[in-house]
């Protein structure tokens, strides 16, 4: 009768293990539907995976994670109630989304004092003012293009760029600093314009054609820069491509074939098809938990996850200190993380005046299909001086 | 005309005691009775309002649109009864309405609309109709390819009519096919319908206000007041009624104007009737 | 010159899929005189319901378009049969409404399939590239889509001028009394006309697909675009939406050509139709081919 | 009259008795019962409760401007959420000049303007026509603020905190602050839109819906009483832009989009086109089932979650959409008619009629 009070002792452990864990709830609100939801629902399920595989693996010791993907449909009256009733029932943690909606509530959550990750990297969401709880998992839109710019302007020396941005503020975000850095790089920014989504951008494109210009910089989500680029490829321009985080990735090889040949792409997270470890964790979670391949190729999908880890990093290190689990003890986690995470290409770190997590950016180039890196990891020093002046 | 009397006619269509109330509260038709006697032209005549046309719209089922349903009594036509039944399921039995106010489709050629008459049929004797309608009406034979809403009041009236023979009717309702047309007109139009009564054989019930020319082609006429059928009898016969002579006919000999005591002795005998 | 050639051309070819998308709307409103807001979803049906089949049961994208086609006449029909027939007669809010309401159930509908968001593109059917002369170029699935607009034109010409059937569905949109009277079946006219722009609203997504791949929200987006067009051209007449449909692609691509560079952002051409429109209700309500209507006290 | 309350008949002995608004003493009874349960209510709510009612409320009030313009004068009105936008954009950029109990009335009346503007076209077209100009005026409104430096193209434009008798309204009282606020002011423009049937333009508003011209042979000017209609109906809907914009604490566009104008318009439906009490019902009932869709669709996910398939975001667009259509084919009066047949069900017990 001894395997049955093994059986008995281990059924009082697992009871005792459910019953001391504690819940912790993380919320994030996005669009699953709506405008952008191309975008949003892999980077949903990159939450939701990512904590299911912390619960999974017991990765913080007497914590379980209750993870909830809300669908905001893109509608900022969604994403307030949502962040309200989080407040209300006292999550150490927010995940949000769209440009707009962290805008709006930016004041809310410097008064509520409750940390908030978004997907958006809008450099608004950390100027000041009321920007002392909002943290971006990566370089900023801003530094984004910048660095694209950076580059063009070293293999192209004077080149003319045009700029292709969603209507949104999302889409605007980086252009100002854009058009600074491009005036410190000699390269000339001939034309902004908003991508509505039309059947035909030949409009568009004839004229960029008209004016010389030899590189669009897309800050837009993938679907739109798909049909913009097969249209140029159809007209037979001679124009390169290039875009900001959510412009590129395998979403827009997918969708544009061989038109994307060439694309320049900057962002911060690894690709599925490299050789390394987070590619590994990427793939071996969405065949964990069943998702579609184009899931799993999605960029935004490892976005979600990276979101979901901060927050989950902040966690396990105020529990380490020993702290309640809260807003406050989240935040303090928060200021002091260096997390030497496997998704992106540099580690998450904050601190007082740098709420930025992964500082360093690479440029990729689509060839043959694939996203190939075609700089190292850096970060650019040139944002920081037409940003912050310094 | 027939001396027989009615009992021994064939009836295509008979009437019972139908009451027609609108939009599930407005009562029109109270116990209107009326027979249809098949091969020969029958005119319903009345004043305005008296319920004329929603009788008409009782048989051919054109209740419908208007919210207007048969409550109570029967329609037999041909041994069947046929209230409430939709109207392509009455038109493909044989009876075929003419709509007051002609209701020719504007936007479409002549032709065209004389095509739509024929949609319930299946045969193929369509194109030889075709041309027998212009035969009847060879002013539409020069107007064929005219949109109908440029054609002239009578012509219209014309098309409505051939339109409607185009659907094989046994039973043709006309809906007060002198309205709004010149005289001559009208003598024109009633001579064709009796002409097509002839030939052709079609039963004709005739709604008309004008009961002179209505009461000259038909065989047997009712009169009908306030939803209810008054007056009803041999068309030679009603012609000669002094009431009818007085109120309908307007050919009352003793110039000047009646008294009220008159018209009320009227409708004391219409009750007894 | 070539500048406004090209963006003459290409708004003559995205205008011809406005065309098509206007066509079935024109139907609807021709036959029952309603307003179809679930338009757009009508094209995403189609577009999806081709995809679906061609990807998941590998069949050739030709015969996955025929069966898309006829699948979406069939929900057109259905959609009049259950949600429209019980509201004749109902006041043009209510109708208006139901429509409005469906587009959301058609959407939820779309969204319990994998294609709710997110980018699709159709497997290639055509052959790539496209033909150029003298500097102005056109890829084949734009030619597709000139060339399915015209003969969809086409054959719904010949439907409506010769075919009795066609006769007698104008003849409903002319006088539905006098329909009845000669024993055509209102409600089977109103049926097939919603099924007939279930199959033009199919053929209008299986086109878009082609050129710029399925999004719920652009296919949905072209639902709303059919507005401009279907004032212009009038909203009851088919020449109408034909000519309307490349009036507006027209005049959209030569206003993103020729204004986006002065207003802040560009984005023109998406708004300039709706100030069209706002001016033809002004000017000419009834816009270049519909018949005007007469009212009585 | 012994028994005020159990009348059988109309007992009106003068003209003032017959128009006044509220018929019997029963009635202004529980008018009383149901202002003070209003104002108590709050006691009882958590905070997140608090959230969506004022959400219900703010609504409510939009939705009532539209039932001037669609319910009373039968315009349909496709464009409603611009008129609550500028509203919106009108007090986040008055809201620093000014307390927030005057940018409601200047919100209100600038959005009133712009309605005025709207209605222009209804001089001339109407019916279907007039509902697709106000679906452009839409279309245009949020590009004209997408493109617009001042608003910040659509962005956050934020509110400033309010400050009361001197005291800040904060996160922990912010709903609670609003709702009495909103209350107040609900209370005020109903009032306003149960007497506005009994003005000479009200009367007129009706005579125009259902036939104007021949108003205009009775000598209303009907084109004068639809561009009243639109102004008055967007002059709702700006006092609730502002007192919206207070609530989410900032000024977005996609608060004011086409998807809202649609949702007021299946409120004004659902709850009884034309109605003061639908006013509340519609946005109530439409607002409770996507709360409620939300949390079933968490609930359902549990159970089937297919890979690519996200039946959560299926669920309430498909609720939201199945409400209107059912609503308008079984119950085309809406809410309203059941709480009429409610009413008079209790007035009659224990009597079938």
């Amino acid at each position: 009768m001894k395997n049955k009070w093994t059986l008995w002792a281990l059924v009082a452990v697992l009871g005792l293990g459910f019953a001391t864990a504690e819940k912790v709830h993380i919320m994030w609100s996005g669009a699953i539907t709506g405008p952008t939801s191309d975008a949003g629902k892999y980077y949903a399920q990159g939450i939701e995976d990512y904590c299911s595989w912390a619960n999974d693996t017991g990765y913080v010791a007497g914590v379980e994670f209750v993870c909830e993907t809300r669908d905001d449909q893109y509608n900022n009256a969604n994403t307030l109630r949502n962040f309200e009733e989080a407040v209300d029932r006292g999550d150490p943690v927010f995940l949000g989304y769209s440009t707009g909606g962290t805008l709006q509530l930016k004041p809310l959550v410097q008064e509520v004092g409750v940390p908030f990750i978004p997907a958006s990297y809008h450099i608004g969401n950390i100027d000041p003012p009321d920007n002392d709880y909002v943290f971006l998992p990566i370089a900023s839109y801003s530094e984004q293009v910048i660095a694209v710019l950076e580059y063009i302007a070293k293999v192209a020396p004077g080149a003319k760029v045009a700029m292709a941005i969603h209507p949104s503020p999302f889409g605007r975000a980086p252009v100002e600093d854009a058009k600074k850095a491009a005036a410190e790089l000699g390269i000339q920014i001939v034309e902004v314009q908003e991508m509505a989504k039309g059947l035909d951008y030949t409009a568009t494109l004839k004229r960029f054609e008209n004016k010389g210009v030899q590189y669009i910089v897309y800050q837009n989500v993938a679907g739109p820069v798909a049909n913009m680029i097969k249209d140029a490829k159809r007209l037979g321009l001679k124009i390169k491509h290039a875009g900001a985080h959510y412009a590129g990735g395998p979403d827009l090889l997918r969708l544009a074939g061989d038109a994307a040949e060439g694309f320049l792409w900057v962002t911060a997270y690894y690709m599925p098809h490299e050789d390394n470890a987070a590619a590994k964790f990427v793939k071996e979670l969405g065949a964990k938990y069943g998702r579609p391949a184009d899931a799993i190729e999605s960029v935004h999908y490892p976005s979600g996850m990276l979101a979901a880890g901060i927050a989950i990093e902040a966690i396990k290190m105020a529990k380490a200190a020993g702290q309640k689990i809260s807003p406050e003890s989240t935040y303090e986690a928060l200021l002091k993380m260096n997390w030497a995470n496997k998704l992106a290409v540099g580690p998450v770190t904050y601190s007082k005046d740098d709420h930025v997590g992964v500082d360093q950016l690479r440029v990729l180039e689509a060839q043959k299909g694939t996203f190939v890196p075609v700089t190292e990891p850096f970060s650019s020093a040139l944002f920081r001086k037409v940003h912050y002046g310094k | 005309m027939s001396t027989s009397s009615p009992s021994e006619r064939k009836w295509l269509l008979r009437i019972n005691n139908i009451e027609v109330v609108y939009q599930d509260i407005i009562q029109v038709l109270r116990g209107v009775s009326l027979n249809v006697p098949e091969g020969r032209i029958t005119a319903l005549l009345g004043p305005n309002g008296a319920g004329k046309t929603t009788t008409l719209r009782a048989i051919s089922g054109l209740l419908v649109p208007e919210d207007g349903a048969v409550r109570d009594g029967t329609i037999v036509y041909q041994g069947k009864e046929v209230q409430n039944l939709p109207p392509e399921e009455i038109v493909k039995r044989g009876i075929v309405q003419v709509p007051e106010g002609r209701h020719v489709f504007k936007h479409l050629t002549v032709e065209e609309n004389l095509r739509v008459g024929s949609i319930t049929r299946r045969d193929a004797k369509v194109k030889e109709d075709l041309d027998r309608i212009y035969r009847y009406f060879p002013r539409l034979a020069d107007l064929k390819r005219r949109l109908a809403g440029y054609t002239s009041g009578g012509e219209q009236q014309m098309l409505a009519i051939g339109r409607a023979l185009l659907a094989a009717p046994k039973l043709l309702l006309l809906d007060e096919p002198s309205l709004g047309l010149a005289p001559l007109l009208v003598r024109e139009i009633f001579d064709i319908v009796a002409r097509i009564n002839a030939e052709e054989g079609v039963t004709v019930l005739v709604v008309e206000q004008n009961a002179a020319i209505a009461l000259a082609v038909s065989d047997y006429a009712y009169i009908m007041e306030q939803g209810k059928i008054v007056l009803e009898g041999e068309a030679e016969a009603l012609k000669e009624n002094p009431d009818v002579k007085e109120f309908y006919l307007g050919t009352a000999k003793a110039g000047g104007r009646k008294s009220f005591r008159d018209v009320k002795a009227y409708k004391r005998r219409k009750r007894f009737m | 010159m070539s500048y406004f050639l090209q963006l003459l051309v290409s708004g003559i070819v995205v205008g011809s899929i406005y065309a098509l998308a206007a066509l079935g709307f024109v139907l609807i409103y021709k036959a029952s005189r309603v307003i179809n807001f679930a338009h757009g979803h009508f094209i995403a049906i189609g577009a999806f319901t081709a995809y679906a089949v061609a990807t998941s049961l590998g069949l050739s994208v030709w015969v996955a378009a025929l069966l898309a086609l006829g699948f979406t006449a069939i929900v057109g029909y259905f959609t009049e049969r259950v949600f429209l027939k019980p509201l004749v007669g109902q006041p043009i809010i209510s109708v208006i409404m139901v429509t409005i309401g469906l587009a959301s159930v058609f959407g939820g509908l779309i969204h319990l399939t994998p294609y709710g968001s997110g980018n699709f593109s159709l497997p290639h059917f055509l052959p790539e590239g496209g033909v150029s002369f003298a500097g102005i170029s056109v890829s084949y699935p734009q030619l597709l889509a000139v060339a399915f607009t015209g003969v969809f034109l086409a054959a719904f010409g010949w439907f409506f001028q010769r075919s009795t059937i066609g006769i007698a569905m104008r003849a409903v949109a002319d006088d539905q009394m006098a329909s009845m009277s000669l024993g055509v079946s209102v409600e089977k006219v109103f049926a097939l006309a919603w099924a007939a722009a279930g199959l033009t609203a199919a053929a209008a997504g299986l086109i878009v697909g082609a050129i710029s791949g399925l999004n719920l929200e652009g296919l949905v987006g072209i639902g709303l675009k059919v507005f401009p067009v279907v004032i212009l051209g009038g909203l009851d007449s088919i020449p109408g939406a034909v000519v309307g449909g490349i009036i507006i692609g027209v005049l959209e691509n030569l206003a993103s050509g020729y204004l986006d560079a002065y207003i802040p952002g560009g984005g023109t051409g998406d708004v300039f139709p709706f100030f069209v429109l706002l001016l033809v209700l002004w000017f000419k309500p009834h816009g270049l081919f519909g018949t005007e209507e007469i009212e009585r006290v | 009259m012994r028994n005020p309350w159990a009348r059988t008949g109309n007992y009106k002995t003068s003209y003032a008795q017959d128009t006044t608004i509220f018929a019997t003493y029963s009635e202004q009874a529980s008018l009383v019962v149901f202002l003070i349960g209003m104002l108590v209510l709050p006691r009882f709510l958590i905070r997140g409760d608090m959230q969506i009612l004022d959400l219900i409320l703010i609504y409510a009030l939009a939705v009532l401007g539209l039932n001037i313009i669609t319910g009373y004068a039968g315009l349909i009105n496709i464009g409603h959420a611009a008129f609550m936008g500028v509203g919106a954009y009108t007090a986040a950029l008055v809201a620093p000049h000014l307390p927030f109990w005057a940018v409601l009335p200047v919100s209100g009346l600038v959005a009133a303007v712009a309605g005025a503007v709207v209605g222009i076209p209804a001089l001339r077209i109407k019916h279907l026509y007039l509902a697709i100009a106000t679906l452009a005026f839409q279309l245009i409104f949020e590009w004209a603020v997408g493109h617009s430096p001042a608003l910040e193209q659509g962005g956050a434009m934020a509110m400033p905190r309010t400050v009361f008798l001197g005291y800040e309204v904060g996160f922990k009282n912010h709903h609670y602050f609003w709702y009495y606020v909103t209350f107040a002011v609900l209370v005020l423009l109903a009032f306003a839109f149960r007497n506005l049937l009994r003005t000479r333009f009200g009367r007129s508003l009706v005579a125009v819906r259902d036939n104007d011209r021949a108003a205009d042979a009775m000598g209303m000017d009907p084109g004068r009483t639809k561009v009243f209609a639109f102004a008055l109906g967007a002059f709702y809907a700006g006092v609730a832009g502002a007192l919206y914009a207070y609530w989410s604490r900032a000024v977005v566009i996609e608060d004011y989009s086409l998807m809202i104008s649609i949702k007021f318009l299946a409120m004004a439906i659902v709850g009884g086109l034309g109605t003061l009490v639908g006013g509340f019902f519609g946005p109530a009932f439409l607002e409770l089932l996507d709360i409620n869709m939300e949390t079933f669709s968490y609930w359902i996910k549990e159970i089937y979650n297919p890979p690519g398939v996200d039946v959560g975001s299926a669920i309430r667009p498909l609720a939201f959409g199945l409400a209107i259509v059912l609503f308008l084919i079984f119950e085309p009066r809406g809410l309203a008619n059941w709480w009429r047949l409610l009413r008079s069900y209790f007035r009659n017990w224990p009597f079938k009629y």
